[in-house]
């Protein structure tokens, strides 16, 4: 960090003899000084610069100032203050509803295609055949690598922003379903088999439950990354937004509330693990104890 | 012919690598109905492949299975099979597990309720009826898993260790159990294990199978399955010729595995 | 490091000092290696400036940098770059059809603006003028480069911003109005050369012959004389063909050294300026409050050293 | 999409009426139209717009031009141009080099204070209690929500970049650490006290080596993350790099750059990680052996 | 007086939910030097925490521990201790491993080599020395455990269900290894099993425990360990008398087990 308390205090400017006029600091608070040398005094330190100006740095636990890092409580007033009257034309919730609303929307398609292609590359050589390479492929890319092209495709409005997050939850969820079918073990389906089922029963009573437990740890993961995402799709092609409210407010070096931002951004994401998780408890309550 | 038979079952796997393993030769057996045969043999001998083949889940290179005369493919309700563990539906309750197979028929709850009630009460089960699986002890789950396999009145009941994973005064437990069941419902039973006590204990007729190829070695007809179904199975432990015929399969069985332990271990 | 300094400077945004910088005079001038980085807008140049990455900006606006010394970064003005007032502008798409006389149908309209730059004062005065509720507007930031491709490809409705872009996103649309126009309504646009005051303070030796290279370079492209010379040169620095680069630097005046210290520039008008910036944006929402002044925001010292040179 | 060859044709232009003396279009192609209606010809569609102007669509099969998705020979060919000549005065491994070095660079820092950090949580008590909720905190944050707040504190420069990956990597870091050291199981640590040795023994040769498996996994986690936020934070602020590369070429729609940077991307990032595994297989081979 | 005393030991633990479970409640007993006790008890009768606190992993609420009669806290070379699995260390090799003790006390391989080496030629690892250990099968890694225990030299071994996670021919061989080295060592020897046969096989002493609070519930003094090291340990189980006190020591444990189960079915 560079810009600090630190400031320059050229000696001459209200004086009527200037420096070039010949006349030099040459002793502060009492103790003499020359150029290069510097002085602490209970005030901070003091040192001439090269052209013979005074140079003042107060004592380094000042030198953090709102700009760098606000007092909590600032911040939190902050918060009082965006949540009543709204950031740039927007209230606060009217910022994280449209981020959360980018996600779970995103979210929602990536599971609704994600999940059905999952099952079919488990079930089917076809499909694996030709979709795990894709899968395989695509999985490491990161989705904000995405947001050029998507920016090409669809915009940098509501749809683009939906299609990324989409794309970014698509690969997840597809791979989670597809290794809940294979992990399905096989004397249950042989169990459900020799009771007499179908193979459509099979695939309603023993397959689709059995992977449950894997889709939900997909669907965790897939919501922490459309979160991680949505963000920072925001920051480049900044509308509404969570990720939009932080960006502009760096700016206009607001720290307070890129910081009220990120804070809220971090408690969000923590809910949305909370609640998958409370979720998860929920709906699959045979999850690792079977 | 009534009953089950296997008739000169062959099974070759072929691995990957190309090679291929001759799991097991020449298998030819005959089940009366109603009998209850044990089979013991070391690790790798071919029990399980011979149960799957039997249960329908792997046709066998050659040979085939018949009941009651006729040949038979693939699984089918008539044969029921009780697996040693993780074979449940964790998401169902208890009386949804018992029940699957009726349901699957397209019965209705009328149906099949009183019968499903009653198996759980004849299993200890009747307390346990909405409980879900992952809150049993494993007792109570493989308890499950007969009552799973008999409500959907099967003529064979094939199980593969279904003991194996239950600590000793539990196992006991479930040996009177099985035998109880055996002799009240007169089924047919297949049941793979690999305890001599066990197989000792609850098999009619005791196979003895050997390795590479899987075949049958030696059998055995044994009096102490109906002796357990009346008396304490600790009684019949010390019943004459019980401790001798115990040594003489262990030693049997120990030797097939030492051989194939000596080998591994020299290729290690 | 010891012996380089780093400059930031706008692409497709020509201005005499290039020729010098294509020259190398002022890594000859100033004895020590000259970095230069380009960046997409003063806002940037200010946090790189925050970083101590950056010493110099050539060409910031005045709105950036007041913002910046708004929220307590110790920046200083050094000179005046540049004086322009058509080559910063926002344009509407053309089958919208919105002129100055019905700009009220703006609102509601989707416009890309680059937050806290020249731009933005000039959108908000504009919108000010005309009476267009700035909230009632979709306002989307984004840098000049990525607006002008915003509205190529019709997903924003107005575009803000200056340069290559600005003349880029003329294709598709038009101004609302000319540059005359808006300096008839003082909205003034001008850029300056800034820097971190306690670099400046302790490098004013150096800062003062920088700024005596640029204003020499202001001075030789004020003889039409050398123009012929320069241009290919300019042209080649901003990244732009030669004729765009005449006809954009057509539009831009470089005042002197003697006019940028009178009462007109740095004199006094300048801070008088800073401070309506300031409390436009402070109107608008963008930032807390303005300073009680930005007379310490100026510092001539190195300007006038220039000047005796 | 929204870009396309659609056009809104003013037809006034050139003409010496113009439509606010009331000339109107009635017809076009023989066909009579009026406001909001819409006329199909062979070369395309044509409406009028609110404003009475010719908006024209042509077939939506011609659509998909170079510029929404290039044929893959394009692609190809643009790698080999770029990885010859350069893009934007960086040659196309300064670009991807520059990422890897941030990326190796944040990581490397983010390990180098978050193991030990995670050892101090998992030994002592206080640690854990002082730093237990700020790591359980920031670690739902996205990184990328740590932009606007890296920008304020360090600027765009690399410093801020690196910044910004540290503080990716620094909780993937600290968590793996302190769940390597708790997973220690206590017989290991038992039998070494009664083998003799002494705490600073223990430490060294038991509770280090034990947590190096988990180390490793959260190495491939952060490595994942810290890739996936090096593109993107080049895509807010961009400099060179490979996020810079695309999102600039997306700017001039040079679609087949974005999709040859984006593939590139996914490749470097798949090796990154066949890289880390392999890393693990070697170094800690008794992993999930044990 | 020398061996091992354990002095009127109580353990009580206090729960998080204020509560607290009585671990131990005064248990002495003492052990001669180069004696061989195996103990046995229920689940959860303290066997665990008696051999935790002799360790000096744990301090026992009252009471304490001597060797040689002196007090002693805290663990200690001098009393080694052999866990059921798990506790290798899996980051070096099998030489490492059973040199660790010695290298932790600053020796160099000159002066614990050839006393490695030939412990690692006792418990048949000779070929092994350079393996990881994941590499070896569970009997193996049992016998690396023994072999690291053994090279540190301590005058008490502290086994914890030492072959519990065996397959039961393994098994076998390892008692066989424990009987032999126990007797060319003279080490002194607490091991706790589950299983009646081995604790009847190996233990000179065998100590039953009892739950809640634990406690010693009974001891016997048995001649089959001194048998085994020189019999086949199948011979030995044929003795007089081996048959009639595994019956009578299962039943008490069976006893006990039951109870408590009955208490913890109930509670469900
Ligand atoms: N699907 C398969 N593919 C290839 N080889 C197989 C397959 N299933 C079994 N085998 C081989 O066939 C042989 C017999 O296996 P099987 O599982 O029937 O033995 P088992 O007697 O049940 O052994 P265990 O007692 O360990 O359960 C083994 O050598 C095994 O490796
Ligand atoms: N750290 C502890 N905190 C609280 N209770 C404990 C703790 N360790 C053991 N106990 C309790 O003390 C009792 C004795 O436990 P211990 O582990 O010694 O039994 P054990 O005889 O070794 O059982 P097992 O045969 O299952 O190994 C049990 O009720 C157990 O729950
Ligand atoms: N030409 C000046 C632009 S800005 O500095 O205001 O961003
Ligand atoms: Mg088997
Ligand atoms: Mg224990």
């Amino acid at each position: 960090m560079t810009a600090s308390r630190s400031t320059t205090i050229i000696f001459d400017k209200n004086d009527e003899t200037s420096r070039k006029e010949g006349a030099k600091i040459v002793a502060i608070d009492g103790t003499p000084i020359s150029i290069g040398q510097s002085i602490k005094t209970a005030a901070g330190q003091f040192s001439l610069t090269d052209k013979g100006a005074i140079s003042f740095q107060p004592p380094s636990g000042l030198q953090m100032e709102p700009i760098w890092l606000p007092p909590p409580e600032a911040v939190v007033s902050r918060l009082g203050e965006i949540a009543k009257s709204g950031y740039r034309d927007s209230t606060l919730w009217e910022h994280l509803g449209f981020s959360l609303f980018r996600v779970i929307a995103g979210f929602f398609f990536g599971a609704l295609v994600g999940i059905p292609l999952g099952y079919a590359m488990g079930l089917s050589d076809w499909f694996r055949g030709w979709f795990d390479p894709i899968v395989e492929f695509m999985r490491p890319v990161p989705p904000l690598a995405l947001i050029p092209l998507v920016i090409i495709w669809a915009g940098i409005g509501e749809t683009g922003k939906i299609i990324l997050l989409f794309l970014a939850a698509l690969w997840i969820m597809a791979i989670a379903a597809r290794s809940g079918v294979s992990g399905v073990r096989i004397s249950k389906v042989h169990a459900a088999y020799s009771l007499g089922a179908s193979k459509a029963q099979i695939m309603r009573y023993v397959i689709v439950p059995n992977s449950l437990p894997e889709i939900f740890t997909g669907a965790r993961v897939a919501m922490g990354v459309c979160w991680g995402t949505v963000v920072a799709a925001e920051l480049v092609a900044a509308e509404k937004g969570a990720g939009m409210m932080i960006m502009v407010a760096s700016k206009f070096q607001l720290t307070d509330i890129v910081i009220m931002g990120i804070i809220l951004i971090g408690v969000i994401g923590f809910g949305i693990d909370i609640l998958m998780r409370w979720a998860e408890r929920v709906l699959v309550p045979w999850k690792s104890k079977g | 012919m009534s009953g089950l038979s296997i008739e000169n079952i062959s099974m070759r796997f072929d691995l990957p690598n190309g090679s291929s393993v001759q799991a097991l030769k020449n298998v030819s057996l005959h089940l009366k109905e109603g009998e209850l045969m044990s089979v013991l043999g070391p690790s790798g001998c071919g029990k399980t492949t011979l149960l799957n083949i039997v249960a329908g889940f792997l046709a066998p290179t050659e040979g085939h299975i018949a009941m009651n005369g006729h040949k038979v493919h693939g699984p089918n309700a008539e044969r029921g099979m009780v697996f040693q563990q993780g074979a449940l539906f964790e998401w169902m309750n208890v009386r949804d597990n018992v029940s699957f197979g009726p349901r699957m028929k397209g019965q209705r709850a009328s149906q099949y309720g009183s019968h499903v009630d009653h198996l759980l009460d004849v299993t200890g089960l009747g307390d346990f009826k909405d409980k879900a699986i992952y809150e049993l002890s494993g007792g109570m789950q493989q308890r499950v898993a007969l009552a799973r396999c008999l409500a959907n009145d099967p003529d064979v009941i094939l199980m593969d260790e279904p003991l194996g994973a239950l600590d000793a005064l539990t196992r006991e437990k479930m040996q009177g159990l099985v035998l109880k069941l055996w002799k009240e419902t007169g089924k047919t039973i297949i049941l793979i294990t690999h305890s001599v006590e066990e197989a000792l204990l609850l098999g009619e007729r005791l196979l003895v199978m050997a390795p590479r190829p899987g075949r049958i070695h030696k059998e055995y007809r044994l009096p102490y399955a109906d002796m357990g179904v009346n008396a304490d199975l600790r009684e019949v432990k010390k019943s004459e010729g019980y401790s001798q015929t115990r040594e003489e399969i262990l030693s049997m069985i120990w030797d097939m595995e030492e051989e194939i332990m000596g080998r591994t271990e020299a290729a290690q | 490091a010891e012996g380089e300094i780093t400059v930031a400077y706008f692409l497709e945004w020509p201005m005499p000092f290039e020729y010098a910088k294509q020259k190398g005079t002022y890594d000859e001038v100033l004895g020590v290696k000259v970095n230069w980085v380009s960046f997409e807008s003063g806002v940037k140049m200010s946090a790189a400036m925050a970083s101590g990455d950056v010493h110099l900006s050539v060409s910031q606006g005045v709105p950036p940098f007041v913002v910046a010394t708004s929220a307590g970064q110790d920046l200083q003005i050094l000179d005046v770059a540049v004086s322009y007032a058509d080559n910063d502008n926002c344009v509407v798409r053309s089958e919208l059809e919105i002129d100055k006389d019905n700009a009220g149908e703006l609102a509601g309209k989707k416009v890309a603006v680059p937050l806290g730059t020249a731009a933005h004062y000039g959108f908000l005065k504009q919108m000010n003028h005309f009476g267009v509720d700035v909230a009632s507007m979709d306002v989307v930031d984004m840098d000049p480069p990525d607006g002008a491709a915003a509205i190529a490809q019709g997903a924003v409705d107005m575009f803000c911003g200056w340069g290559g872009s600005l003349r880029r996103a003329l294709e598709h649309g038009n101004v609302l109005l000319t540059g005359d126009e808006k300096t008839e309504l003082g909205i003034l646009v001008f850029d300056v050369t800034s820097g971190p005051a306690g670099w400046v303070a302790e490098n004013s030796d150096l800062v003062a012959k920088f700024l005596k290279v640029t204003a020499d370079a202001n001075a030789m492209w004020a003889d039409e004389a050398n123009r012929a010379e320069m241009l290919p040169l300019i042209a080649k620095d901003a990244g732009m063909d030669e004729e765009a680069t005449a006809s954009t630097i057509a539009t831009f005046k470089f005042p002197t050294i003697e006019q940028q210290l009178s009462g007109g520039w740095l004199g006094g008008n300048a801070q008088t300026f800073m401070k309506g910036v300031a409390d436009v944006f402070v109107e608008a929402g963008s930032i807390d409050s303005a300073l009680d002044t930005y007379e310490n925001a100026v510092n001539t010292g190195p300007l006038s050293a220039a000047g005796g040179m």
